[in-house]
């Protein structure tokens, strides 16, 4: 977990929306080939702090640093092209295109026609959907979507994978199809996942941090932090609030 | 299947477009073809808006702002060189500049549907006002007097390249508009089937992914709104070209909103679309202006509202619903 | 001193006239993110209904703020019912709709209504400023223009139906789930955002005459306003509308008109460039 | 000699059946290729039967025609659109001389068949009606047109296609063309009649406000010579936009300004915001105002007595003239066309004078050839109508006419002065078409 420089690092990152502080001066490392899951309860900033590392958002203050280059405030497009892939929340798919021409478009890099012929050709075998290859994006059911936007983000072969919420509404064994993937997918790369699922965060993390109140609440194994007091209380407090009403 | 629809697409196209180069110049007189010129010159506009709206997402209502400086940059270096092939080249050239100014301006700070077309409405409006502004002959560029509202009369035609005598006017025109409207049409179409073109469709479908996938959408929206500017400039040049004239009033409201509606009657997003509809809202402007059954704005506003209602998405995607729908009876109910 | 004075009402009334024609827009496309390129023909109508009351013998105010905003709230009933409401908030269908609506109402106009309406004078006499004489009807239309935008806000912010219009244009799913009839509160907005413009069109009709085409004199205007203004509707509609009165208005005094109109555009580009979601995009976000 | 097309040396070669492309636009002259050559090949079928064809084909205007055949005419007016105000009542006056010259026998023995083309305020239009007139309709004239853009978009058609053209509206002046003739008035006599009239009755401060446009720029040149000239001045001077409505500051400079009349030049809807916005700030009471261009769109009707009493104008034709002429002609109008159109200032009454005149020519030629009837108008054609004589000056190809100062009254336009037979402006003779026929231009006064 400690190695010579961190792929990424963010550095006092803070994300303010008028009057709310969604991220509040969060430090945070991430080793190269780790595969790391926030958790928090929702309204923590996870998914703020993943959009920060996208480019989405443009940080209000703070520094983030990818493989020691500073990219802070730098375009989505700039910072995918230094190797960071984001799957996000709610699947953003071409929708009008087929399985195919989506997950064409994700090979860009990978050099030439041909070369990306055969990469899409991999990534639909990975994903399970060379079958569908020719049906547009928007008529897939959800499980699929999901998939395929997880096709889109390992196609240009990244080198830090952003997760957001992979499992959402998927059935049980789609989830464990899902954690499968991902666990295909981490050799070799590095992978932040934001997930609620602790069957699926034990089945695939090394190591898990916990988001609260826009700060990191704490960090460590799997294990270590379930066990942790402060975790249960954020999030056994707050099952019982939101059962109160 | 989709092949098979873009194979038969393509085809019409193609059948379309020798008609038009070929056939119609030879079975019709020259008053036809001059006013077949017109409703082409309007078509590569349309296209332009087609282009620029249907496959880059920008809603320019300053296509009409790109048109007008084409044919106000063409009838002023016409009239200073007396030949007209740098003053064509100049026609496209300058509104792709401006277009491009205006892009950098615009997407670089990622404003956005209306806001943009606000912008490019009040750009094309500082034009409509300023040349409006230059009656008089103290505002005269080398020997072109800019003549304010009145506009530029008697502007030279097209000629040969390097022929300043032999000009091409009325059936010459007519053929040479064509072939520009086909050439336009087909590398809009090779354009889309490129590289540059599947990121272009990536854009419109979901520009937040395809900028997560490493595309910088700026610099695509950039390319595609200079080209869109200057097939609109070329079109200017022509309609400069072809009426001898040309006046503030291409870069007003209702000319603008005119090629808007010329897009959204065809159908937006698509590319024949557009030429179909320009050329059926001029012809029936044409031909009321003949008939004089009613008043025009009368007849061609409930014609619009009507064609909203019945096919909300235009004629080209409504044909081929309603296709789609006779297939689908024709092989019975599942 | 007087010159002054003087100049600053012209200023101010050409503010208020530049919001009094924006504001039916404004809560049109505000509210339910329907851009009207029929506004100016809404105006128009406004205008003739006005004109024709009152040269039938009905009282000129009856005829002004009465019939003039029930006839072109009407007319908004009408067209809300027959075609925005079919659209389903298609923007684009929208455009293509209410363009061809707006032809439409000119024909109309100029066949059924004619080109030889005799107008209605500006009533009121005139005051003195020193050696300046202005119209009292110009305050009548700056004070007009302030208690519409009072009225709409005070509606707006305290009243039950303000609040219900708030809840369905923030969010019409949830105000529809929460029990909300947003199918009518839609309707009913679109007809005050008319019914508005009818009244703008009526109090503005002695000071520009009617005529079929009047509506392509106001619509770019009003357009330009109310989407610079941004968000939200009402403040930054106002906002917009001093600001460029402003400068338009100054501009014209100190250099020609048309530097007047230029300066307007010019003013536009460079806010929306800076601001690219408009003045309440950004600031006065809590505001209506 | 008339300018024409000659064909490159190529295109003779394969015997005249050659591509109008290769046709030269050169204004100079080519004794060796009519017309009618010119005209076959803009107007053959096809590239085959135009070998069999071109010879047969006949050229324009010089059409040999059966007795009773029909004369083809074209007309151009804005029937629908912003200008219809204009073009309605245009094409109604045009109608009546029309009317009048068929069911008096028509010309030569032939009626009058009238191809119409609705402009709808268009440029783009004028262009393609103009071509459609000439090319497919074979008129032996056209007549219409309102704006100067209009007529600079028709002009040059139909020049090289060899068309008569006659323009019926009040421009800024200076078009000297063979091909064309103008019945409206120029603003050089006007704007000297007014400021004459103004120095008599209040004074010589004038401050004047014009459309921001070709005519009102030209007019207030006018304005500022013809003040000089009487040792006036103009105090103030502003010009607006087409669509700019908001009066308030200037009309607070005018008041500042104290001038002792005001001179408007505007055109179009917009401006009229001007008249209310001036009656309201109590300005009618305290400065008179005069216009060249106030009553064309029949203001005087649409407008409160109380807004515009007192507004001094000047023009060719009101219907209060007391000509016996005019009684007759104007209760003929109205026969035929009911009240509901507004009310005739000299804008579209030209149309009917500029229809009388064409035919006198014709009547005079025993023709309808284009060369003959020129030649027939320009020996100084006369014609009586609603608001006087009107009579051709052979050298601008414009017109001598009657002018009257009148005043808006209640309604109506009380007539103060009349002015006989005025004749056009033409500043330093600059436009000469006895002299150099050839002259195809549109001179600026050098004011």
């Amino acid at each position: 977990m400690t190695g010579a420089t961190p792929l990424l690092e963010t550095t006092s990152l803070t994300r303010r929306f008028g009057g709310v502080i969604a991220v509040h001066e969060v430090d945070f490392q991430v080793g190269d080939g780790e595969l790391r899951c926030l958790i928090g309860p929702n309204g923590a900033g996870k998914s703020t702090f993943f959009r920060c590392l996208s480019g989405q958002l443009r940080p209000t203050a703070g520094r983030i640093r990818l493989a020691g280059h500073d990219i802070t405030g730098d375009g989505p497009h700039a910072i995918a092209r230094r190797g960071v892939a984001i799957k996000t929340q709610v699947p953003a798919l071409f929708d009008g295109l087929s399985v195919l021409e989506n997950v064409r478009l994700a090979t860009w890099r990978c050099g030439s026609r041909a070369a990306r012929r055969r990469r899409t050709e991999d990534v639909l075998a990975t994903i399970g959907l060379a079958r569908q290859a020719s049906r547009p994006a928007g008529e897939l059911p959800h499980g699929q979507r999901q998939w395929l936007e997880l096709g889109l983000v390992i196609a240009g072969d990244p080198r830090l994978m952003l997760l957001d919420e992979p499992t959402a509404g998927m059935t049980r064994s789609e989830v464990a199809e899902t954690a499968d993937l991902v666990r295909r997918l981490a050799e070799g790369r590095t992978i932040i996942a934001v997930e609620h699922d602790i069957q699926f965060i034990r089945m695939v993390a090394d190591s898990v941090t916990v988001f609260h109140q826009g700060q990191i609440l704490t960090e460590g194994t799997v294990d270590a932090v379930l066990r942790d007091r402060a975790v249960r209380d954020v999030y056994l407090g707050h099952g019982r609030d939101a059962g109160a009403c | 299947m989709n092949r098979l629809r873009d194979r038969a697409g393509l085809l019409a196209a193609g059948v379309a477009g020798a008609v038009l180069i070929v056939v119609i110049p030879a079975v019709t007189e020259v008053y036809v073809q001059f006013e077949l010129t017109l409703f082409l010159i309007f078509a590569i506009l349309a296209l332009s808006l087609a282009w620029v709206w249907g496959f880059g997402g920008i809603l320019s209502f300053g296509q009409s702002l790109f048109f007008g400086l084409g044919g106000y940059t063409f009838a002023v270096a016409v009239i200073n060189l007396g030949e007209s092939t740098l003053p064509v080249l100049l026609g496209i050239l300058v509104p792709a500049l401006l277009a491009g100014f205006l892009g950098y301006f615009l997407f670089w700070r990622r404003i956005s549907d209306v806001y943009l077309a606000v912008i490019t409405l009040a750009a094309s409006l500082i034009f409509y006002y300023l040349i409006g502004a230059s009656a008089g002959s103290q505002y005269r560029i080398g020997t072109a007097l800019l003549g304010g509202y009145n506009g530029i009369p008697s502007v030279p035609p097209i000629n040969v390249p390097g022929a300043p005598a032999q000009p091409v006017v009325y059936g010459d025109l007519y053929v040479l508009t064509a072939i520009v409207l086909a050439i336009v049409y087909g590398g809009l179409r090779w354009l889309l089937a490129t590289d540059f073109g599947r990121v272009v469709v990536a854009i419109r479908e979901n520009e937040e992914r395809a900028q997560l996938l490493g595309y910088d959408v700026r610099t695509r929206k950039l390319a595609i709104f200079v080209i869109g500017g200057g097939i609109a400039g070329l079109a200017g040049v022509l309609f400069a070209a072809w009426g001898a004239y040309v006046s503030p009033n291409v870069f007003s409201m209702t000319f603008t909103a005119q090629i808007i509606v010329w897009v959204l009657v065809g159908g937006l997003g698509t590319l024949s679309g557009a030429v179909i509809g320009c050329v059926l809202v001029q012809a029936v402007m044409t031909w009321l202006g003949e008939a004089k059954l009613a008043d025009t704005n009368l007849v061609l506003g409930a014609g619009f509202v009507v064609l909203v209602l019945f096919a909300r998405r235009g004629l080209v995607p409504g044909l081929r619903d309603l296709l789609a729908r006779i297939r689908r009876l024709g092989r019975g109910p599942r | 001193m007087d010159l002054a004075l003087v100049v600053g009402l012209h200023l101010m009334h050409a503010i208020a006239s530049l919001a009094l024609v924006s504001i039916g827009l404004a809560v049109i496309f505000g509210m339910l993110r329907v851009i009207n390129f029929a506004h100016g023909e809404f105006l128009m109508v406004g205008g003739y209904a006005f004109v024709l009351s009152a040269g039938a013998g009905v009282n000129l105010w009856l005829a002004m703020l009465v019939i003039a905003p029930a006839a072109v709230g009407m007319l908004g009933y009408l067209v809300e019912r027959l075609v925005i409401r079919r659209l389903q908030g298609d923007v684009i269908a929208t455009i293509l709709a209410t363009w061809g609506l707006s032809l439409f109402l000119v024909g109309l106009a100029a066949t059924v209504l004619g080109y030889h309406q005799q107008g209605v004078a500006p009533p009121f006499g005139t005051i003195e400023i020193g050696s300046y004489t202005i119209g009292i009807y110009t305050f009548f239309v700056i004070g007009i223009t302030v208690v519409v935008i009072l009225a709409l806000f005070a509606w707006l912010r305290w009243s039950r139906a303000g609040l219900l219009v708030r809840g369905t244009m923030q969010d019409g799913e949830l105000a529809a789930g929460l029990g909300a009839d947003t199918v009518r509160i839609r309707s009913a907005t679109f007809v005050l955002g008319s019914a508005l413009s009818g009244l703008a069109g009526a109090v503005l009709a002695p000071l520009a005459g009617v005529l079929p085409e009047i509506g392509a004199t106001y619509v770019v205007k009003a357009f330009i306003t109310v989407i610079s203004g941004g968000a939200t509707a009402l403040t930054g509609t106002t906002l917009a509308a001093a600001l460029f009165g402003l400068t338009s208005q100054a501009a014209a005094f100190l250099s020609r008109p048309v530097v007047g109109e230029v300066a307007l555009l010019v003013v536009a580009v460079v806010l929306l460039r800076v601001l690219p979601t408009g003045i309440t995009g950004r600031y006065f976000r809590k505001a209506l | 000699m008339l300018p024409c097309y000659h064909l490159t040396r190529a295109a003779c070669r394969i015997g005249g059946v050659a591509r109008p492309g290769a046709l030269q636009p050169h204004i100079d002259l080519c004794p060796a290729f009519s017309t009618g050559d010119f005209v076959t090949l803009l107007t053959r079928r096809t590239f085959l039967e135009g070998l069999a064809a071109s010879a047969a084909l006949p050229g324009l205007g010089t059409r040999s025609a059966h007795a009773s055949e029909p004369i083809p005419v074209g007309a151009i007016y804005d029937l629908s659109g912003p200008l219809q105000g204009f073009g309605q009542n245009q094409w109604r006056c045009a109608k009546l001389a029309l009317d009048q010259i068929n069911e008096s026998g028509g010309l030569l023995g032939r009626p009058l068949d009238v191809k119409l083309y609705d402009s709808q305020s268009d440029m783009q239009f004028y262009n393609q009606f103009a071509n459609q007139l000439a090319l497919r309709d074979r008129v032996a004239v056209v007549q219409g047109g309102l704006t100067s853009s209009s007529r600079e978009v028709i002009r040059p058609i139909l020049r090289r296609l060899e068309t008569l053209y006659v323009y019926n509206t009040n421009y800024e002046g200076g078009v000297c063309d063979r091909n064309f003739f103008a019945t409206g008035a120029t603003p050089g006599i006007y704007v000297d009649l007014l400021l004459r009239a103004a120095a008599e009755r209040w004074g010589k401060r004038v401050y004047v406000l014009a459309a921001d446009y070709n005519y009102g720029q030209i007019s207030a040149q006018w304005i500022r010579r013809g003040a000089l000239a009487l040792g006036g001045e103009v105090v103030g001077e502003e010009f607006f936009p087409l669509d700019v409505n908001q009066f308030g500051a200037t009309i607070s400079r005018i008041q500042a300004v104290e001038p002792d009349v005001v001179l408007n030049v505007f055109v179009g809807p917009a401006h009229e915001a001007f008249y209310g916005q001036w009656a309201s700030a109590g300005m009618n009471q305290r400065i008179p105002m005069m216009s060249t261009t106030f009553g064309g769109t029949s203001e005087i009707v649409r407008m409160p007595p109380e807004v515009v009493n007192g507004i001094m104008v000047i023009g060719s034709y009101y219907e209060s003239l007391d000509y016996p002429f005019n009684q007759t002609w104007l209760a003929e109008f109205r026969r035929r066309n009911g009240t509901d159109y507004g009310y005739l200032t000299d804008v579209p009454i030209k149309d009917w004078y500029g229809w009388m005149l064409w035919a006198e020519g014709v009547r005079q030629a025993g023709t309808t050839d284009r060369e003959a009837v020129v030649a027939a108008l320009e020996a100084g054609i006369s014609v009586d109508g609603p608001g006087g004589p009107l009579t051709i000056d052979a050298r601008t190809h414009h017109c001598f006419m009657n002018t009257h100062l009148a005043e808006a009254r209640d309604g109506e336009f009380r007539i103060l002065e009349r002015y006989q037979n005025v004749p056009p402006t033409n500043p330093a003779d600059q436009c000469d078409l006895q002299a150099r026929p050839d002259t195809n231009t549109m001179y600026t006064p050098d004011i």
